[in-house]
């Protein structure tokens, strides 16, 4: 029950701002806030409840096991976090005139659906259902990445959309495969009767053949390279909040289908081939964005990189399996946590300079003080430097890995010194120096520092240790990908 | 401890400031007589040290303590090193200070302190004569290093006294890295003591001196004890060159015979020494500066092909 | 599951990807959604000629839902489209000539009858033809994405792909609750509606309705 | 008494202290003056560094180490204390060096008017001292990268303080970076041991013994010594040393050229003798060429540096190359399974690693109140600073004394012990190892000269003659808590060499504490070494000599006194040849070094380049000015650094172009995975 209406809020949300006036925007706003708030609620309680051992299912087509609850509680909590600062970021658009009500309006509807969307990806039992609650991500994003209305950012979406509706295609196809290629058919149309089934009577290589099409399909929502083309554009133009969300959990959602299935070709003893490509992708991902980022001269282009990286380290954590499974779920939490609190601060860097390119920021810590600290602390953690958690999660998945394979995990080390160079390179720059003339110093609303600081706050909580139920949550997750 | 033994340690303290001015008198007068010229007296240096004894003292305004005490710390040292090093006697001489490591780098406290003497008046013959001191010990430590080195290792201890014990038994084949080595001695002892071919101790051409730039700002007692510490230096120079590469002729025991023998064969040692320098400084012309560390090089080489011939054998 | 079909059901499949073929030589956007028209059409009638052979009334009002969106609105949409923004019914040029890109579409036929479905010894012979069939529809379709420059031409190239999709999955018997398949043609409708959306937007930002414009944002 | 010292709460309540002084600047700041928050957290960092030198000199003079491990929320991650007798010497070591360095910085702020937040600099320095205090005693690699890298960020942060100056901002990118690197090349030896053991515990490293395969034992020893080289500053991966430790208040300075350095040190001792003991002497070859290298490369530049605390910082990496000769000749033995030497070299090593602690670090507090008295770092603006700052002048001769190695001071007696480990080890069969031994003489006998060069230059163009710029002659004595610590370690210098064989019987009881032979895990008790120094005394009498020179000293001077007691001393001017003197007549530092400049410049490389500007263009005749620059040809930015990142940038530009822009070929990116997929399933 509260499962659903944790769904639901959101939806309410966006009708209410759907039938309400363009002016009445702090009813709008606090509709938005409070439907988060709601939702994460609600997520938390079914964290308590899986913990406790038990699933929260809501019909036939709803239900939340461990790794579910895991990702439920991620959406949720950064999507809070994100609507607290939309509101301070629209407010101080809107102030300054870029936009007017009405978008600011349809700005949250389209947000309040996208969360909605989400959750009922994560929390969705039946593989169609999530299908379509993914593509419902994609068609709400779109205008939020066309936001601005710039032909640059008409173009990212468009590409966005192109690219992720024919991933998804093959997604469909990917699935349609799996229901359809085990002998005798499916009893239900539930993950677990599709795994039965393909325990059952699932051939090896029909399930390579589903599992491709499901790699290359959700692989384009996730970032993978090389079918992240969209992904630096689509982060870059859009707002910071919304960037922070398709960065920090987006992915996420649907690395969650990838992950489901996988477990589905596991069953069917197609496993090393998972291993296999969940290697290459991975590999491939850490290489291309660490070379990248080296010569990035834009910093949310930079932060859109980082993510493919860490999307590639978390497939290889996946791909090396064991404590590496644990680790990467880990990973998941600490890098949806920074990566939109590094969105969000670059969002006030945004508001503050006025352009993306990081020649042009310099003197962050004179202009933004709270802010910079916080990005570049982020920054740090993100690099995998101790006493951060990341530095854990990164060195238990690279010891995972470094069993079977010695060679990938020496060369991913050093990718991410690479990335760790690059990286710094242009967040040292943007950090100290001379402030620009124009610019003037002070944070510009408390809200949009208020979430990067609870952010930044819990990261460091969780990093130093986490709480039972969280624990208890994670290892369920992790026995139920390993098994 | 019988009065033989008084007598003995007392002269082995005292031998080399005593003997010191008289081997530099020595060298002039060969260096005179080689010129044809009838030259001074060989006590002459006796002389010119009292004299300066009994001067006043001009000190530059510009200088600090450093300049003060400089002069006493070289003396010193070499009063110092003189004590613990075998002359003519083994036994009297047993003091602990003898590793040749010690004394080498007591020597180095010397430099290291004239050095700064010479910077402190702050005119510009000071810096350079500092300047080019540093330079040639820093090239010339490792070819005497390595020339000390070699009879201790063939020896087996680091202490010089030790060393000459030892060495005494050996025969003439068993000695024969040892005289390599003796050549990478010489050309430190010439360098060290700001002789030719690297120094000219005559000289106060600003272009060439060295030694001489450093102290040029003394006068009266420190002066003296500056002149004197240099010919101390010298004879503790000839004096391990003579004792532990030839370590032939030096008492081991308490007896007064023996002591006056091995005197003697020390004289005849140091004659020799005193001989090559004077030719030496009478027939060669002094090297450019910038050709001076490839001298000091090969005594480095000499050392370490001494060292690897010495344990190889 | 099933074994023997109608022959009409074969006819239908051939042609649409026959349909899926010319879409890759017209010139004339207009045709572009005639043809695409007609291979709904003939979904919805697969749909129905299944549905009566094998008894399931799902079928049916799928049948229905998928005329009314595929074969009404979205062609609707489009002819108004075409009506409204001037210049739009040439569509823009292949990247490979008309002879290149017949050779690239035999080539994925091959592909996808060659070994690559050979192991599914799940589906009886006759089934894996028509198997392969529907996969060269999805592969030649998704190049007719690749090798178009015309916005429009990838819109209706998506729509394209998502029909074979279902070809495929009808034809080798995937049921799903009538929930989910209303869901998912809900969002192909809404999916229709945004890309609509998007034409006018670029034509209106860009001024033309090819991609050549879409080039800025790289690595500067 | 001692004994309730020695246990493991003493150490965690000096890091309450640590913490709490470090975090109550913020408090302080808020309700009183930098002056009083400079004190707060300093002085808490002075009383906590008191309490961990209680404590490891109780363990040390108890001989029995503590051991404690808490569990952590990650896997495989314990936070596990162990310090035995290695552990607690470095420990000694650096929190006296601590102690030292945070009393200075009570009153360094104000005296160079540093451009710092006291608060957040305290904060950090806190931390930074933490991190090395935890390093020597971390006992699981997991939670030692974590410390490690701690410390590493905290210093950076240090460097980077006075952020602004682009050029200490460039120095700490510098510095973060290859401690990074050097961190990549560490975390993959762990790798590779956790790999052969199972865990990464360093108990179950040294429980492993002999059960690690050859190559595997190759990879982490070359990898150990890389990382932790990068660290520790060996040439060619020092390039961060001259530029960080400038950038960093000198007190900083001092810890990490001091004590920081040292942690590497600790480490490679760690893998070679506790963890994986019974390396190849080869390994110890290894570490005498990187010895030889760093140390004679290092003092050469040092020598050409007139950057005063770069000079020192060139000079750290000199020192680092004499412990890294005691090491190797340490390693070398051990491979030849003769133990008693390799007590020697690692006594050596370690003697060496203390000293230089102590004079380095003295000599960056020195430099430190001359660059804060007169405000600058070029030593070419120095001269007569021994007349406004005596203190400092004489603290600073000792500190040039001891690490020119002059006797009695401490500096000698290490290098003393060094050369006598080169010396056994010039002796073994194998020619090649003898040639690299005698090499490796030949390198520190030549370092020894040229460093007494260096520290002559240093002292004498700093301190001496007539003041180069008015910055100098109005230069004041420094506040007394700057001249306190320098007073204690310019004073232990003077201990510590004179007493040299009482140290060197300790060492050898601490050594005794990590020699493999041992299952126990500390085996040094204060008592025995007072007989064990019998052995020593008889070779290294360094109270004897010292007396005996003091008696010579006193009483030539008497003498000399005495005999010309009737004579007057005038006080005139220079001699000045009829000119006059100017500062500008003196001996500047280039002109000094340019000598040995000159004969090492197949080296140096030294670049000379010379502007004239004449009164007449047209006909050049009357010269007007004529400038002229020196400089270094930085081989390594040129032949190894800039290269590889422009490799780098070679990539990223060809990554970069991945992104055409054209949706077309995006879509072709996508399909073309899908095949390729499809093809590699069905394979």
């Amino acid at each position: 029950m509260i499962l659903a209406f944790l769904i639901i809020a959101p939806l309410l949300a966006a009708i209410i701002a759907l039938v309400l006036r363009p002016r009445q925007r702090t009813i709008i706003e606090g509709s938005a806030f409070a439907a988060q708030l709601i939702s994460f609620l609600g997520a938390v309680n079914i964290l308590f409840a899986v913990a406790a051992g038990e699933t929260a299912v809501f019909g036939s087509w709803l239900r939340v096991d461990a790794l579910g609850a895991w990702f439920l509680l991620i959406v949720s909590f950064i999507g809070l976090m994100s609507v607290i600062h939309s509101i301070g970021y629209l407010r101080e658009e809107v102030r300054k005139g870029i936009i007017g009500f009405k978008r600011v309006r349809q700005y949250y509807i389209l947000f309040s659906i996208f969360l909605f969307a989400m959750l009922l990806a994560v929390s969705a039992d039946y593989p169609i259902l999530m299908w379509i609650a993914i593509e419902a991500t994609t068609l709400s994003t779109v205008f939020l990445i066309s936001f601005y209305n710039k032909p640059s950012a008409t173009e990212a979406a468009w590409k966005y959309l192109m690219l992720n509706s024919l991933g998804l295609l093959l997604g469909l196809l990917g699935v349609m495969l799996f229901f359809s290629l085990s002998e005798g058919g499916v009893s239900g149309f539930d993950w677990e009767s599709l795994r039965l089934a393909a325990g059952a009577t699932l051939s090896p290589v029909a399930a390579k053949i589903a599992f491709a099409c499901i790699l290359v399909g959700y692989g384009t929502k996730v970032g993978f390279a090389p079918m992240h083309t969209w992904l630096p554009d689509g982060h870059s133009k859009a707002p910071s909040p919304i960037s922070a969300l398709m960065s920090g959990v987006l992915l996420n959602v649907a690395f969650l289908a990838i992950l489901r299935f996988s477990g589905i070709v596991k069953a069917a003893g197609a496993g090393d081939f998972v291993i296999q490509a969940f290697l290459f992708f991975g590999v491939f991902s850490v290489a291309l964005s660490a070379f990248i980022m080296f010569v990035q001269k834009n910093y949310k282009r930079l932060l859109a990189y980082s993510s493919i990286d860490n999307m590639g380290i978390l497939a290889l954590g996946f791909a090396f399996g064991g404590i590496g499974t644990f680790a990467a779920l880990l990973h998941t939490l600490y890098h949806s946590l920074l990566k939109s609190l590094l969105f969000l601060s670059a969002g006030n860097i945004f508001m503050k300079y006025e352009s993306t390119k990081i020649a042009k920021v310099r003197g962050l810590f004179r202009a933004l003080p709270a802010t910079s600290i916080i990005f570049f602390g982020g920054f740090i953690a993100l690099s995998g430097l101790p006493p951060f958690g990341v530095f854990m999660s990164k060195m238990l998945i690279l010891t995972a890995g470094f069993q079977s394979h010695p060679i990938i995990v020496s060369s991913v080390l050093i990718l991410l010194a690479v990335v760790f160079f690059g990286f710094f390179r242009h967040v040292s720059e943007m950090f100290f120096g001379k402030v620009p003339e124009g610019v003037v110093p002070g944070e510009s609303n408390a809200l949009t520092v208020v979430p990067i600081v609870i952010l930044a706050i819990v990261f460091i909580a969780l990093s130093i240790s986490f709480p039972a139920p969280l624990r208890m949550v994670l290892d369920q997750a992790t026995v139920l990908i390993n098994k | 401890m019988t009065t033989l033994q008084i007598i003995a340690t007392l002269l082995q303290v005292l031998f080399v400031p005593m003997a010191s001015p008289l081997i530099i008198g020595i060298i002039r007068k060969v260096k005179a007589r080689m010129q044809n010229r009838d030259g001074a007296s060989v006590l002459q240096p006796y002389f010119d040290l009292l004299k300066l004894f009994r001067k006043d003292e001009v000190i530059s305004e510009d200088t600090s303590f450093i300049f003060r005490i400089a002069p006493f710390i070289v003396f010193c040292v070499t009063i110092f090193i003189g004590a613990s090093i075998p002359i003519f006697s083994l036994v009297t001489t047993y003091l602990p200070s003898g590793d040749f490591l010690v004394i080498m780098y007591f020597f180095v406290f010397g430099t290291f302190f004239l050095a700064l003497a010479g910077m402190d008046a702050g005119s510009g013959f000071g810096g350079f004569g500092s300047s080019r001191e540093m330079m040639v010990s820093a090239l010339a430590e490792g070819g005497l290093l390595f020339s000390l080195l070699i009879p201790s290792v063939a020896a087996e201890t680091t202490n010089v006294v030790g060393m000459v014990a030892v060495l005494q038994e050996f025969s003439l084949i068993q000695l024969l890295p040892i005289f390599i080595a003796f050549l990478a001695f010489f050309i430190a002892l010439l360098a060290e003591n700001s002789r030719f071919p690297v120094d000219n101790p005559a000289t106060h051409l600003e272009l060439t001196m060295i030694h001489e730039a450093m102290i040029l700002e003394y006068s009266g007692k420190r002066l003296a004890l500056l002149e004197w510490a240099s010919a101390n230096k010298l004879l503790i120079f000839i004096a391990l060159g003579g004792n532990l590469f030839f370590p032939w002729g030096i008492g081991s025991e308490f007896e007064f015979l023996a002591i006056i023998f091995s005197l003697g064969v020390f004289a005849l040692k140091t004659a020799g020494f005193v001989l090559a320098i004077a030719v030496l400084e009478s027939i060669i012309a002094k090297f450019r500066i910038f050709r001076v560390p490839d001298l000091l090089f090969t005594s480095l080489v000499l050392g370490m092909i001494a060292l690897g011939i010495i344990i190889t054998i | 599951m099933e074994t023997t079909f109608p022959s009409i059901v074969l006819l239908l499949d051939g042609f649409s990807f026959l349909l899926a073929i010319l879409m890759h030589l017209t010139r004339r956007n207009a045709n572009l959604v005639r043809l695409y028209l007609i291979q709904s059409l003939f979904l919805a009638a697969l749909l129905i000629v299944l549905g009566f052979s094998l008894g399931e009334k799902s079928l049916l009002w799928m049948a229905l839902l998928t005329f009314f969106v595929k074969a009404v609105i979205a062609p609707v949409f489009f002819f108004r489209v075409l009506r409204k923004i001037p210049g739009a019914e040439i569509s823009a040029t292949n990247y490979l000539s008309t002879p290149l890109t017949l050779i690239v579409i035999m080539a994925l036929v091959v592909l996808s009858y060659s070994k690559i479905i050979i192991p599914l010894g799940v589906l009886s012979p006759e089934m894996l033809g028509l198997f392969s069939l529907n996969l060269s529809m999805v592969l030649t379709s998704i190049f007719l994405l690749i090798n178009r420059r015309g916005i429009f031409t990838q819109i209706v190239g998506i729509l394209c792909l998502e029909n074979s999709i279902v070809f495929l999955s009808t034809i080798i018997g995937v049921k799903q609750p009538v929930g989910l398949e209303i869901g998912m043609l809900f969002d192909i409708a809404l999916w229709i509606v945004v890309a609509i959306v998007f034409i006018s937007m670029i034509h209106t930002q860009f001024g033309t309705l090819s991609t050549a414009p879409l080039k800025k944002l790289t690595e500067e | 008494m001692i004994e309730s010292f020695a246990t493991i709460d003493t150490f965690f309540f000096a890091f309450g202290v640590l913490l709490l002084g470090g975090f109550s600047g913020f408090l302080v700041s808020r309700i009183a003056n930098q002056k009083i928050t400079d004190m707060a957290t300093q002085g808490s960092a002075f009383i906590a560094s008191l309490l961990v030198m209680l404590f490891s000199g109780s363990i040390l003079y108890q001989g029995t180490g503590v051991a404690q491990s808490f569990e952590s929320a990650f896997p495989m991650l314990s936070f596990s204390f162990r310090i035995d007798g290695l552990s607690a010497f470095f420990l000694l070591i650096i929190s006296a060096v601590g102690a030292m360095a945070s009393l200075y910085g009570i009153g360094y702020r104000k005296q160079s008017g540093g451009h710092y937040r006291s608060e957040s600099f305290g904060f950090f320095f806190a931390i930074f001292l933490a991190g090395l205090f935890l390093v020597p005693a971390a006992n699981n690699a997991l939670f030692f990268l974590v410390v490690w890298e701690i410390m590493s960020l905290a210093s950076y942060f240090l460097v980077v303080s006075e952020y602004h100056e682009a050029k200490n901002v460039r120095a700490g990118f510098l510095y973060l970076l290859m401690t990074h690197f050097g961190t990549v090349l560490i975390a993959l030896s762990f790798l590779l041991a956790q790999r052969a053991t199972g865990s990464f515990d360093f108990d179950m490293w040294r429980a492993s013994l002999g059960s690690i395969d050859a190559a595997t034992l190759r990879w982490i020893y070359g990898l150990a010594i890389f990382g932790f080289g990068t660290k520790a500053g060996i040439i060619p991966l020092h390039i961060w040393l001259p530029e960080a430790h400038p950038a960093a208040p000198s007190h900083v300075s001092a810890l990490m050229s001091g004590v920081m350095l040292k942690t590497a040190v600790f480490m490679i001792i760690r893998f070679f003798f506790d963890f994986f003991p019974g390396a190849p002497m080869e390994w110890g070859l290894v570490l005498l060429v990187l010895g030889s290298i760093s140390a004679v490369l290092g003092v050469l530049y040092a020598l050409s540096e007139s950057d005063v605390k770069r000079m020192l910082a060139y000079s750290s990496i000199e020192n680092i190359g004499i412990i890294f000769l005691g090491i190797g000749s340490a390693v070398v033995a051990l491979g030849y399974g003769m133990e008693k030497f390799a007590f020697f070299g690692l006594a050596a090593a370690l003697y060496h690693t203390m000293n230089h602690a102590m004079f380095k670090s003295l000599l960056f507090l020195g430099a430190g109140s001359v660059a804060s008295a007169t405000g600058t770092r070029d030593i070419e603006r120095y001269g007569g600073l021994i007349r406004v700052m005596p203190y400092t002048a004489v603290f600073f001769l000792l500190g040039s004394m001891a690490i020119s190695a002059l006797p009695p001071l401490n500096g000698f007696a290490s290098e003393w012990l060094t050369f006598q480990s080169l010396f056994i080890g010039a002796s073994s069969p194998s020619i090649l190892v003898k040639s690299v031994f005698i090499g490796s003489i030949a390198a520190l006998a030549l370092t020894g000269g040229l460093v007494a060069a260096c520290f002559v230059k240093a002292f004498g163009i700093t301190f001496l003659a007539r003041p180069r710029s008015d910055a100098s002659r109005d230069a004041k004595e420094v506040s007394f808590f700057m001249l306190v610590p320098m007073g204690i370690l310019a004073f232990s210098l003077i201990l510590f060499g004179v007493f040299s064989t009482t140290v060197i019987a300790a060492l050898v009881g601490v050594v005794g504490s990590i020699a493999p032979a041992t299952g126990e895990p500390l085996r040094f008790i204060f008592w025995e070494f007072i007989e064990k120094r019998a052995i020593f005394s008889t070779v290294l009498p360094l109270e004897w000599v010292a007396i005996g020179f003091a008696a010579v000293l006193a009483s030539v001077v008497a003498i000399a006194q005495w005999f010309a007691r009737k004579r007057s001393i005038a006080i005139v001017r220079t001699w000045d040849c009829g000119e006059n003197l100017t500062s500008r007549t003196e001996i500047t530092g280039a002109s000094f070094s340019r000598a040995l400049m000159t004969i090492f410049q197949g080296v140096l490389r030294p670049t000379k380049q010379t502007d004239v500007e004449y009164h007449d263009e047209a006909l050049r005749y009357f010269i007007k000015s004529r400038t002229v620059t020196t400089d270094r040809v930085d081989v390594y930015q040129d032949y190894l650094y800039r290269p590889a990142q422009s490799v780098l940038r070679w990539f990223g530009d060809k990554a970069k172009l991945v992104q055409t822009g054209n949706i077309n070929t995006y879509l072709l990116y996508i399909f073309m995975t899908l095949i390729a997929l499809l093809i590699v399933a069905t394979k």
